[in-house]
């Protein structure tokens, strides 16, 4: 079974030809590698490749078909592009405008929301300040913007990602 | 005699002082807040009971309440570790009052050291260099000029009453002096209605190095030797090293000998730190004094050989010190690299979240003072602080060469770490060289920054491990589709939910 | 310039040698048989190569291949760790033969110490001490009885063709003699067919106590002191400590010279231990001489500072000695359990198997030299040991009290270990005292196999955790079949399914 | 629900009273316990019991009833007998002979042989030798016996209790 496997900008053809025990011949665009690879913890594998010894770990996201890679010194975002997935991108269609969903990568506590819904704030200003680990960051609006939604409170606490206010 | 001590702390910091504990045969009380339940410490303790919400105000910061766990408990000591009521002079009162030892200074001694002006006098009546300026704010003109001269170019000029660099001037030569009082005066004027300056000797490419202080009951004291500790992220310590690349056998003694009477000059009781500016030149100045144990502690204990904790517990017990400054040495050489969470290619933002994987670095030399453990969320509450990594070598060299390989080795997922940054401290050429100051990482930042590329096989081995990946979930749902082995499997479905459920 | 290793063996003695040369900046290459892809020096090595099946014969001990792959490899040495092909002659000679560095010494030397009369003989010519006896078999019955004499009571008579203890007597007293020399003759008459007998020095309650030594090519050579290892079981050292308890700085430099003279009687190259049996009152006598890195050597590592791996590698590459005599010293006390994958409780019982959970011990003066992971098989096929737990206190005190509380916090389980039983030695008061000799664990025997209590309240809880733990996995099995969230735990199934199948 | 717990030689009976949180009241014949029990890690329990910090490991076994679980010291084996089990043993009836199956506890490779089926051998003859990690143990009958059936080659490798030799 062929595959697309996006890592980073890149979108490589992928695909296992033959296996034998823990051997794997695996064809990436068109070059061949021929792998002995064991899974030796829960999501890290140990792959031998020309007699070189890899240790590839996979941490995985809420998202079966996407994972974080991390090798010796590199961390990857890679999704697996399968046909559902390939579908699910056309219907998706154009890109969602990320930037009306605010929110923050680093999971902690709300401490301060000093806008309210209905206000018009000016590109740069912070829709929410967000503390964690005694550290405190600021999500500002890129362009000028209107603020449509906020759903958290102040005192709140959020995970990593989740969208906490919403501007158009 | 202490045979049972309340640990008002958590962390690396608490396990650190249970495990001496432990090794003196003495019990231990952990305390725990909200967030904390699942924490090492409290499993570790041989009793542990829950002091409140995880606000530290509401739990390891509330003074009554630890009083009345301590006493509950009938312990005969506090160990407060370092950060939370580690300096609080109001705590060290508390306990006094209620009879119970606090592992640390008396009131006096912290309130002393923990008031910058009343510090500086105290030390300078000690004899104990201090940064030269002046003591008290100075309104008039031709006066701050005459200072300025007296103490020395170059000078930093701050507003007697000023805050966040206004009315501040940095001063490097003699043109500059007087249209940078002008300015700061007005500046000052204009910011806080209050044109009074203070002058200080402005100290160009400074190092911060540190001596570890013991005094016992009984007024001996002695000094175990000097940190270096100029590796510095926004005046957060990050590496620390001793002994330091710049010091000389005689600074080493005159310091110390300074660092002695700075503590003796408060009276000060248990392990203290006394941290001094220095040039390169290795003109050094008071900076201030910590009435605790420090974070970087480790790498003094691995040259010099005393366990500091225990000489802390010995000390409130009323011992004598177990050794005198003639017996103490130093052998070979120790580094300490601060384990965060946090992401280094986003400015190091804070990084909690739950620990996946934990591979230890181990071998000779190697020490890790840590607390999480695989499965572990680090909360959001506290310090970002996961472990220290602290190695030892005979030559400064090979410890060096040490932590390259132990940072190599050190593995955690889950949440962002600083290994790989601390990696790239270690072979920066300056580092390796001893050639650096507290500058150091903003001077290098570049250089630091840069992304170490495994080569082109590596992502080749990313998109196989996941490819396999990927193809063994398949396989596996559409098994478990076409058979009915629900009874068997069933408790790794559990333990899949358990984990899906607080999300690995 | 050594820049390429090949590690010729496995388990923590393989990732020991890996971690000096990843410091060093020598690249390493492992090889592992089929019982071993998963082993941790495999994913740990720069390189790694399949060599053979499960079975040593077709793997680690395969002389060819090993040096068929070093070849292709293009190392520049090959080190063979302990155990294995560490003290052939032929694997030597081999690498001799191929232009690869044998990262030990040389043919002659191993040949010379590995053939226990030859040894015997050396080491007299070389005036170092050995175990008072016959050098030549004795037929005649004057002759044995005046030889008795010459040598002193009490003395042991061996059959010289003998074996299994047939024809061995011991002598304690004047009118045993002859009774005892007549009934060992019959006795190896009747097994052997041959008579004749050697005598030897009985030694009483032996310690057992060797010194590491290292000799450069240019014939420099020193002592690292010694190690006490009289803590044996079926003649295996479990337990481990430097200094001796029994040793003074006297008998400590007399046998330090003998070890170096055993050692420059063979040319001797690299690192090697001699072995000396030594009586309560510090008499010794030389025994072996092992030619290659022991398992024990941490605990000198940790006393003298010096990492004993490097200085192998240096020698083999031509360097000088990194030390003289004189700059070495013993600071502190060091200590080293060895913990086997065996059941105490089942007259130690190896119990192969895979490993659930691991939590090592860390903190000041803690070093664990191991190579199991989490998940890991420990395979049937080589030696049960999982790691060595080593530490330092600055006092022999300290440090058996920070063995004990290092014991505390190691768990392993999925497989029994000996971690319990080694509490208990450490908890022995003769062990305490430093008050014993090879005969301990066998005089101690009960008092060891006792089962340490930690009470009523614990067997409780184990009743507790059991009931939740059966509830939850009941309460799980009823939503599962409730509700067809499939798709959302299929990833946690898929794992579910993965451990159940590999069994944890 | 209230259940009956084998831990060793007692049989004790069990009862959840109410649960809140980490916090429950368990009834062990008779008696109340007031504990807060957290699972720190997969199969780690942290138990605080009257202020007592206690860490409790179970280890699963093939048979989800059964358990053995860890404490400091000790190490117990623990059998939930619930109503299905109850009825299982019932119906199980008297004891199985369990000297009639030889088996090794622990796991290795089949050394030796050195009977056939139809031989007669007397108490304490060795039937079975097993050897792991460079140790051989001999496996003998303790009475006299008629080997029946042997279910292993020499040079098989073997798990731990996986019976080998049948006797009569």
């Amino acid at each position: 079974m062929a595959l697309e496997i996006q890592i980073g900008d890149r979108l490589a053809n992928v695909e296992k030809v033959s296996e034998e025990g823990s051997r794997m011949l695996i064809n990436i665009d068109g070059k061949e590698f021929d792998v002995d690879l064991v899974m030796v913890e829960e999501g890290v594998y140990s792959i031998l490749y020309n007699g070189k010894s890899f240790n590839v770990e996979l941490v995985n996201t809420d998202d079966p078909k996407s994972y974080t890679v991390n090798t010796l010194y590199n961390s990857y975002e890679v999704d697996i592009i399968d046909a559902e997935r390939k579908y699910q991108m056309s219907r998706r269609g154009g890109d969602v405008d990320e930037e009306t969903y605010i929110s923050s990568p680093m999971p902690g506590k709300v401490v301060k929301i000093p806008v309210s819904v209905g206000d018009e704030v000016k590109a740069g200003d912070p829709v929410i300040i967000v503390s964690a680990m005694k550290m405190e960051s600021e999500h500002k609006v890129k362009k000028d913007r209107v603020v449509k939604d906020i759903l958290v409170n102040e005192g709140d606490v959020i995970e990593g990602n989740q969208t906490l206010v919403v501007v158009e | 005699m202490i045979e049972k001590v309340l640990v008002a702390n958590r962390g690396e910091i608490a396990m650190r002082i249970m495990r001496s504990c432990r090794e003196m045969d003495i019990r231990t009380v952990g305390i725990y807040s909200d967030a904390d339940r699942t924490a090492l410490h409290v499993r570790y303790a041989d009793e542990a009971y829950h002091i409140g919400k995880a606000p530290s105000s509401d739990s390891y910061l509330h003074i009554e309440k630890i009083i009345a766990q301590a006493k509950e408990s009938g312990v005969d000591a506090i160990h407060p570790g370092y950060g939370f009521l580690s300096e609080n002079a109001t705590f060290s009162k508390r306990c006094q009052e209620e009879g119970i030892l606090f592992i640390g200074p008396d009131p006096m001694a912290i309130e002393t050291m923990g008031d910058k002006i009343t510090a500086r006098k105290t030390m300078k009546e000690a004899g104990v260099p201090v940064v030269p300026g002046t003591a008290e704010p100075i309104k008039d003109e031709s006066k701050v000029v005459e200072t300025i001269h007296n103490i020395g170019l170059p000078v930093m000029i701050k507003a007697s009453a000023g805050g966040g660099g206004k009315g501040m001037r940095l001063v490097m030569t003699e043109e500059e002096i007087l249209p940078a009082v002008r300015s700061a005066k007005s500046e000052a004027r204009e910011s806080f209605g209050d044109d009074s300056v203070y002058i200080e000797k402005y100290i160009k490419s400074p190092h911060h190095i540190e001596f570890q202080i013991l005094e016992d009951k009984q007024g001996n004291a002695v000094h175990l030797f000097e940190r270096e500790c100029s590796v510095q992220r926004r005046h957060q310590k990050v590496v620390e090293e001793t002994p330091s690349p710049i010091m000389t056998p005689e600074v080493r003694e005159k310091m110390g000998r300074d660092a002695v009477n700075a503590a003796k000059a408060v009276n000060y009781r248990g392990a203290g730190t006394v941290e001094f500016v220095t040039d390169d030149n290795l003109n050094y100045y008071f900076l201030e004094m910590n009435t605790r144990l420090q974070v970087e502690h480790p790498i003094t204990e691995l040259v010099v050989g005393i366990d500091l904790v225990k000489e802390q517990l010995a000390i409130a017990d009323g011992k004598d010190l177990s050794v005198t400054q003639k017996e103490l040495t130093q052998k070979g050489h120790a580094i300490e690299c601060r384990i965060y969470a946090e992401d280094p290619n986003e400015n190091f933002r804070p990084s909690p979240g739950k620990v996946k994987h934990i591979t230890e670095p181990m071998g000779q030399g190697v020490r890790v003072d840590g607390y999480v453990y695989e499965g572990y969320e680090i909360p959001i509450h506290y310090d970002p602080m996961i472990s220290k990594l602290v190695v030892w070598g005979l030559t400064r060299k090979e410890s060096i060469e040490r932590m390259r390989r132990s940072l190599y080795e050190y593995k955690i997922t889950g949440v962002k770490t600083s290994i790989g940054f601390l990696e790239k401290v270690m072979k920066q050429s300056d580092f390796i060289a001893g050639n650096y100051n507290t500058n150091f990482i903003s001077h290098h930042w570049d250089e630091l920054m840069e992304t170490e590329e495994c080569g082109e096989d590596c992502e080749q081995m990313a998109i196989i491990a996941a490819l396999v990946d990927f193809e063994k979930k398949q396989q596996y749902a559409k098994s478990s589709q076409n058979n009915g082995q629900a009874e068997k499997t069933s408790y790794w479905k559990y333990f899949g939910r358990q984990k899906n459920l607080t999300r690995i």
